[in-house]
């Protein structure tokens, strides 16, 4: 059984490789989740952190890694019967409003990881008009090309698939021809949520133009963690706890968070501007 | 519960233990507002230091197991925090370490200039292999480096101990002597080790780690008492306090003030409010003082 | 699951903790057909002794503290049990303490003529003023009376160690060096305390207690690891051990034969079959032996 | 909340004195019980020590002490207000058998205490005949007088009431009258279940009886106790671990009990004759 408490050791079932940068690896196992919350992955002798959720069904579990520094290319390179450790699920997931009409689902880079089961879950006949604006930094990096029947809106920097630009050129876009729609209604925010998760700064970004636009948001932010429940303090961002009180972080909380989007705190705890910190999760 | 500590008024009696949460000054002003009298920092060492890869700190369900191994961007580097900390409106305590009195001294002496309302001697922590520990398992060297950085600072000393002295007694008594002004009792016990049994591995990547929380509370009183026997000065007792009925069993056992650390883990962060009310609402249902019960352990019944 | 340990064979690679039952000669034939292995005597001490007052043994839930103050009919009157026992058809442990190396020697000279087949040495039991604990926390003591101790008894010798030592491998190594042939770790952790807060008094009538069970087995598996790499000697394991797989943890830290004590508060006196046939089956289910996964914890991973 | 952890303080809520030397002290807790069961009652600088529970309803529980040594008699000096910590309850209690049709119940001195509960749950409309023994050194010592509607038979070692001799030699007179009641059905055993506590020699006593009889027989048995719950050993009879295993036991545990009737342990753990460790609980 997965718990809070100690790894359980679990075997990789199978693997999906997205591209040479990007695989999943799928857990035969039941966990206990809700979209936004993260595990921590234990591979012995190596090192253990964080990753979303990306798959999710009552009997199986997926995370997508992104290969980039020592652990997660070990990750990228483990196949199935190779064991990993698994604690959690931890932080709390995304606030799921059951009235929503109108989302919009703003994913930078592997972003997407934590954003996929959102998606999924608000996918059903009752569920919003969602618009889910995908981003990343050329065709290959884009994850789960066909994994969505909603529809959606590619952007990369390089131009290789979709607008060649940002993601939040389309959100803003998107704002206004909502506004349009509404004009009969002025007061009615374009979207009754928005979900981002990315590059900090695109966080950030999003979170400008909704508040710019009277429209509440949540984004999903990434710090060094150790805990992984609330009690080491690696993971702070102001006065926020990222591990504990977040993952996801509605608008309320963001324009009180000091460092959001400014500063990060390194294996040290020494406090770093966010560029000299590296956004490990979404660059 | 306003109380007075080594002079400065504190308005609650829970600290908030070193190594937990408070890592900038955001989190140690939350911590405050949500009934912390004293948040500790976590410890400052001699020179810039990561600490040990993760798996780092595991919940075992009655208390944790944890290596972190003394991360800190050591003390030279952290202008920027004692900058926004010198604007506080609320009290803290440094907790220091070094690999030698010599740099005990130096983190201590640049620490006290920075104006901490208490310097803690963190002489205790068992995750490193060449810091800390060493001074808080025998009387001479806690004497020598308490003595030493008594010396040069110039705010109160509070000397935080390891249960793994073999009479903590008299380890506390020799930071008295030194001229402690406060004893700060425990550290986290053991060490101890958890081995996965698939991978055939201990599972803190540091193999050994310190316990905390509720199954160390019984070693916390017991050292809290034999303390308490032992010298004249206020001891602040912590090791497993998660209510107020633990923090009224360590402050018979003759706790000043209360220190919470893993508790936060069960209880979130308003543990500080809710334990603070808690003995609020026990003492009174006894009608009776904190200072009235402090040490009444020690006392023969009937 | 027969297991050789000194030459001797043992049904079962499980030991039952000295101060736990073994009162008596029938209840430590009950325990062996439990699937105890090597059922342990209470502890024999120089002279009749009743122990401390009540309370004496209390549950915490997750672990037992206690304070029964080693007591003992002394080794001259015991020979009732000890008729009993030349008739009997299982191995039996005989736990010996004293206040002295000279007490030590003459406890352990008298008992080997009575023909255990093992004596073990507690030189580490925190429940009494005089008694033990002094020797285990200090190599050269540790090393006197175990090789005083060698010279008079003609059974193999194990040494029964504390986690109160500040380096318990050191005492382990002293031990050895002195001819111990197995240790046995660990005896009770802390010593802890437990206030009632209503009556405000320790709730042991010695006030201060040993810790055992589940809470004390990280510090049980980081002793026996760190015994391990100091010595070749086999090691008894225990401390908390409940399941198969914590036998199997103390296993792969390095443990030869597995205690249990508290346990059998927690599964009743099957826990020895119970753990036996747990080991069994993760050893099966895992296509290993207890043999290859002895000390597997000090290996590499990867 | 009264549990087998740490001792809860609890409230004397009043004192019913029975005689100079016995009382009963009650207490306005819920409590968990079956006939039979005990408490480890502590006196905070004093001791701790196992007593039956004499009194039980689903709010309130009492236990009766017998002043004899240090610790009984600081327990009877007790009364209202005064607080005693109790943990508990420990051990088997009394096996009742729903389809028995007549029970007798032998109790000597405060043997009575752990029987008296017994009687009243068997006291009902469909419950079995119960022929009740009750025996002491005197009339003063016989406890509660009026408490049972079954019929009581008494007898004193005096003669002060009742009947001048042994529990056991009425025991054997209703056992010859009902087999002459049962005389066409001539392998029936008088009683379904034969319930006895009072000093071990008594019990013993019964226990032959029923054994000569064919009747099955559960006494409750006293050994000096620390744990209260089967761990430190000082209170094994034989193979037996009185605290755990018992206090009560049928008689086909009695037949291979080694020490029963003979032979108990000191506090030193040193094993002696019955008469020389005194049967503290009823003499
Ligand atoms: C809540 C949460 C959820 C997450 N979910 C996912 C997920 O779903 N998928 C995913 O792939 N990741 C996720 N992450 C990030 C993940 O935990 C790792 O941080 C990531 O995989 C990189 O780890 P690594 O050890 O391989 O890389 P590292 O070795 O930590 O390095 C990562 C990058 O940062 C650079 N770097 C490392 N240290 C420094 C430094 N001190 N200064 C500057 N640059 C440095 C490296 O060169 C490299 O480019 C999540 C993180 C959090 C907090
Ligand atoms: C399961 C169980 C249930 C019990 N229930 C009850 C109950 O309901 N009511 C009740 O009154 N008691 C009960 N007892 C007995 C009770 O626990 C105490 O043993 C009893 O009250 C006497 O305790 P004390 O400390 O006052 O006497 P102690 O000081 O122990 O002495 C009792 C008597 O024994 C004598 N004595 C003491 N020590 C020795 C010795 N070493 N050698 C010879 N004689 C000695 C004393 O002089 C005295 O006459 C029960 C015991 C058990 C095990
Ligand atoms: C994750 C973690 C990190 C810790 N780091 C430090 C530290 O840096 N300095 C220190 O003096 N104590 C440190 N401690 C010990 C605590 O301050 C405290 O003494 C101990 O945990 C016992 O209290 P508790 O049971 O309330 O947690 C740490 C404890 C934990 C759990
Ligand atoms: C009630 C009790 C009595 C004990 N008495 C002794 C003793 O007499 N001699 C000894 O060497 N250890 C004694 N111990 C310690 C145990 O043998 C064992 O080392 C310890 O309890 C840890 O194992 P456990 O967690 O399985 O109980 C005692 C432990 C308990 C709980
Ligand atoms: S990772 Fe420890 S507090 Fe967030
Ligand atoms: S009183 Fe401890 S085993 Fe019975």
């Amino acid at each position: 059984m997965i718990t809070q408490l100690l790894p359980a050791m679990v075997t990789v079932a199978d693997k999906e490789v997205h591209s040479p940068e990007f695989a999943t690896l799928y857990v035969n196992q039941a966990i206990d989740f809700k979209p936004g919350q993260f595990v921590m992955v234990w591979i012995p002798g190596v090192d253990e952190k964080p990753y979303t959720i990306s798959h999710h069904t009552p009997d199986r579990f997926g995370i997508t890694v992104e290969a980039k520094g020592i652990f997660s290319k070990k990750a990228v390179s483990l196949g199935a019967g190779d064991k990993i450790g698994i604690r959690g699920p931890f932080g709390n997931g995304f606030n799921m409003g059951v009235a929503y009409k109108r989302i919009a689902v703003v994913a930078g880079g592997c972003g997407m990881a934590p954003l996929a089961p959102l998606v999924e879950a608000f996918q059903t006949d009752t569920g919003p008009e969602i618009v889910l604006i995908q981003g990343a930094r050329s065709k290959s990096f884009l994850l789960y090309p066909d994994r969505f029947t909603a529809k959606v809106e590619i952007c990369t920097d390089d131009g290789s698939k979709g607008y060649k630009g940002f993601v939040t050129d389309i959100l803003m876009e998107k704002i206004k021809k909502q506004k349009i729609r509404d004009l009969s209604a002025a007061s009615v925010p374009a979207f009754d949520m928005v979900y981002a998760c990315g590059p900090e700064i695109m966080m950030a970004k999003v979170f400008d133009i909704c508040e710019a636009h009277g429209i509440p948001c949540q984004v999903s932010l990434e710090r060094y963690m150790r805990c992984g429940f609330g009690v080491c303090g690696a993971c702070v961002c102001g006065h926020a706890v990222v591990c504990k009180d977040g993952p996801v972080f509605e608008s309320k909380m963001l324009r009180t968070m000091a460092d959001f989007n400014t500063r990060a705190l390194l294996k040290t705890g020494k406090p770093v501007p966010l560029n000299e910190y590296t956004t490990w999760r979404c660059q | 519960m306003q109380t007075t500590f080594l002079g400065k008024i504190l308005h609650t009696p829970i600290v908030l233990a070193s190594g937990v949460l408070g890592n900038n000054k955001a989190i140690l002003e939350r911590v405050w507002e949500n009934g912390c009298g004293l948040p500790t920092m976590k410890s400052i060492g001699p020179a810039p230091r990561e600490g040990h890869k993760n798996p780092t700190v595991i919940d075992l369900g009655n208390g944790m197991i944890n290596a972190v191994g003394l991360p800190s961007p050591g003390y030279l580097n952290m202008e920027e925090e004692w900058q926004e900390l010198s604007g506080r409106t609320f009290p803290i305590n440094a907790s220091i370490y070094g690999g030698s009195v010599d740099e005990f001294v130096r983190v201590a002496e640049f620490v006290s200039a920075k104006g901490p309302d208490f310097i803690e001697l963190n002489i205790s922590c068992p995750n490193s292999d060449k810091h800390g520990m060493i001074f808080g398992v025998n009387a001479q060297s806690s004497h020598d480096v308490v003595a030493a950085v008594k010396k040069v600072i110039h705010v109160p000393l509070i000397a935080k101990l390891t249960p793994a002295a073999p009479d903590i007694a008299s380890i506390a008594k020799a930071c008295e002597d030194a001229g402690a002004d406060a004893i700060c009792a425990i550290n986290t016990a053991g060490p101890g080790m958890v081995i996965d049994i698939e991978s055939r591995s201990p599972v803190l990547a540091f193999k050994k780690g310190g316990l905390s929380g509720p199954m160390i509370k019984p070693i916390a009183v017991r050292c809290v008492y034999d303390i308490f026997k032992a010298v004249s000065i206020p001891i602040i007792g912590l090791g497993g306090i998660s209510t107020g009925k633990d923090a009224i069993e360590i402050i018979m056992a003759g706790a000043t003030l209360v220190g919470i650390g893993t508790a936060v883990r069960y209880r979130g962060i308003s543990v500080f409010d809710k334990v603070t009310n808690e003995i609020s609402d026990w003492l009174a249902a006894h009608d009776t003082t904190m200072e009235k019960i402090r040490g009444a352990a020690h006392r023969e019944v009937r």
